[in-house]
């Protein structure tokens, strides 16, 4: 602790001190600490988060001021900058990627209201309202979804994006989600930074894309599969390669060389004839073919 | 078959491709050869290039390989 | 191939498919016929299926070649 | 693709795939480890089927990297 | 394969792919390292371009195929 | 490859692939044979079914590559 | 197949290939070696580029093949 950051805590009533010591400990004793938002989450459905959490990651939610305070106690000046509007500390000993992919996964769908700020595009998207012919299908037109009543039910044509991301939501548009039971709001912990063992992670370096790991490991695997075999180092897994590789060149080289192998015979013969064939499709002279080869 | 063979054989040794020589060949094979049907296969190889055609049939699945083709 | 070919010629007229046979008809296509090669022909054939071989190969589309005719 | 390699090796010898291990190998290997790559990759493979991803290769010919790995 | 892993690992870092660091990477990972394996793969990559074998697809003449000419 | 060749050499004559029949097989052609790539060899092959992996070339569909012409 | 395989592995070390050597080689492996198909071999492989002819056959992905890996 500074003594700039002493100095500070010393003016703090009691019950700040302890709680700031309390974030401070918090901090001492996980590996990775980050801030979370958690604006919109209903505080039954926190607490039921942070219970799901149990064993992976603690969720710390107390006044920015104080967070700020041990934050900045705790030299992790990086994550400041993060703490604004509702949030809370997260701390874990997990990997930060994974408390991303967890958090991540743990979000769910909520209707958006009048007024609010759209997090992303809104989408109706195409397909069958399964609302009967009426007055909505102008409410839908009105808002800029390409809709139409076409064989008893209006539809909508194409997915229509009615709203971008950053935009606020009209009456109009809450009205028509939730009539058609759109939920464009993902709700959850909003994991905005972390700081694991001293570096700073955002988002966006958390958000692993997991199918190019597994094309990287189907790559690696190729590769290493193609070096045992051109560089014919038999493993247990690439000897039948090498097998059917060797195998194949000998054939290749025995049609070839036309060599009086028995095993080779048939493919010989198989050879000649299409050979011959190939040679007859180039003949236009029917009286010089035999029957089997006439058109 | 037996005259195109003939011609191959020839073909792939070097020897003209004419009506004596498939003669020959096929005489030798006991073949009762047809003189009209010698000279017609010779008048229709004469612009065709065997090499090439033969090549093409290296594309061609051979037999075993192929089968249920 | 030409002794592969020489085969084929034989099988087709059904003649045997011996290294006498052979040899008369790769000697009158002008061949320097060795006796080794002829000997190993008719060894590998003895328990092939000409006719079979020969069908399965006919039963593949005749790729390239019908294709470029 | 280093870091993939090292997960492939522990992954053949049954070893857990994990922070202290990957470090282990590409430190004996002279690689310079950067944690959060490591990080990124346990995190990773924990949704990959590896062995599946890998039978997947036999299927195909060896393309370029795809992600950081 | 998971002495090619190790191999491709000394190649993607620059470092020598020799018994001494394929024995070290092995073993980081647990593996009960078998000397001769290990020589085996040194000879066996000795004169081999990696970066090309790597990329080069494993392939398997079709034998089956009628090979040219 | 010749260590491949070797060993499917043993395998046609039903003569046991062991270290001893390969060594003596590459001796014969020359080979300056590694003792530890024979090794290699022999402990890569001890549980796979050679004749399958054989008959498995053979069904190798004909070159995809190549056909089409 | 044996004779061929021999035929390659004399040629992967850069020995001729004439009767003696494939004798020799096809003898260690325990083959009761016909002097005619050795004969035939050498003469069949006279002009061939064995290189090119084995590299020459469609190449096919080892996917198929390799599968089970």
């Amino acid at each position: 602790m500074s003594a700039e950051a002493e100095r500070k805590t010393e003016n703090l009533p009691q019950w700040k001190k302890e709680e700031v010591g309390e974030l401070e400990q918090l901090i001492e004793d996980y590996e990775s600490v980050g801030i979370v938002g958690i604006t919109g989450i209903p505080s039954k459905q926190l607490q039921d988060m942070r219970r799901g959490l149990h064993g992976t990651a603690v969720v710390r939610v107390s006044r920015n001021t104080l967070q700020v305070r041990a934050l900045e106690d705790a030299g992790l000046d990086d994550l400041v900058t993060h703490v604004e509007g509702q949030v809370g500390l997260v701390a874990t000993n997990d990997n930060p990627f994974t408390l991303y992919k967890e958090l991540e996964a743990s979000k769910t769908p909520a209707p958006i209201n009048e007024g609010e700020v759209a997090p992303n595009d809104i989408v109706i998207p195409e397909g069958d309202t399964g609302v009967d012919p009426g007055p909505f299908v102008g409410e839908l037109q009105g808002i800029g979804a390409n809709a139409r009543i076409e064989d008893g039910s209006i539809q909508v044509m194409e997915d229509s994006t009615v709203l971008e991301a950053g935009e606020e939501v009209s009456a109009d548009l809450a009205n028509v989600l939730n009539e058609l039971g759109i939920e464009p709001k993902e709700v959850g912990l909003d994991l905005r930074a972390v700081v694991a063992d001293g570096v700073l992670f955002d988002p966006e370096d958390l958000d692993i894309d997991v199918d190019a790991y597994q094309s990287d490991v189907s790559t690696a695997a190729a590769r290493a599969r193609n070096l045992s075999v051109n560089a014919s180092f038999p493993t247990a897994t690439t000897a039948p390669t090498l097998i059917a590789k060797a195998t194949g060149e000998a054939k290749s080289l025995g049609l070839h060389a036309a060599i009086e192998d028995e095993e080779l015979m048939p493919d010989l013969v198989s050879k000649a004839d299409a050979q011959l064939r190939a040679l007859a499709a180039q003949i236009d002279d029917e009286e010089a073919l035999p029957e089997e080869l006439q058109d | 078959m037996e005259y195109v063979y003939a011609a191959l054989i020839l073909n792939e040794t070097g020897e003209e491709i004419n009506e004596d020589n498939l003669t020959d060949v096929l005489d030798a094979a006991g073949v009762d050869v047809e003189e009209s049907r010698v000279k017609a296969l010779v008048a229709a190889l004469e612009d065709v290039d065997i090499d090439e055609a033969v090549s093409e049939a290296a594309a061609v699945p051979a037999g075993g390989a192929a089968a249920g083709g």
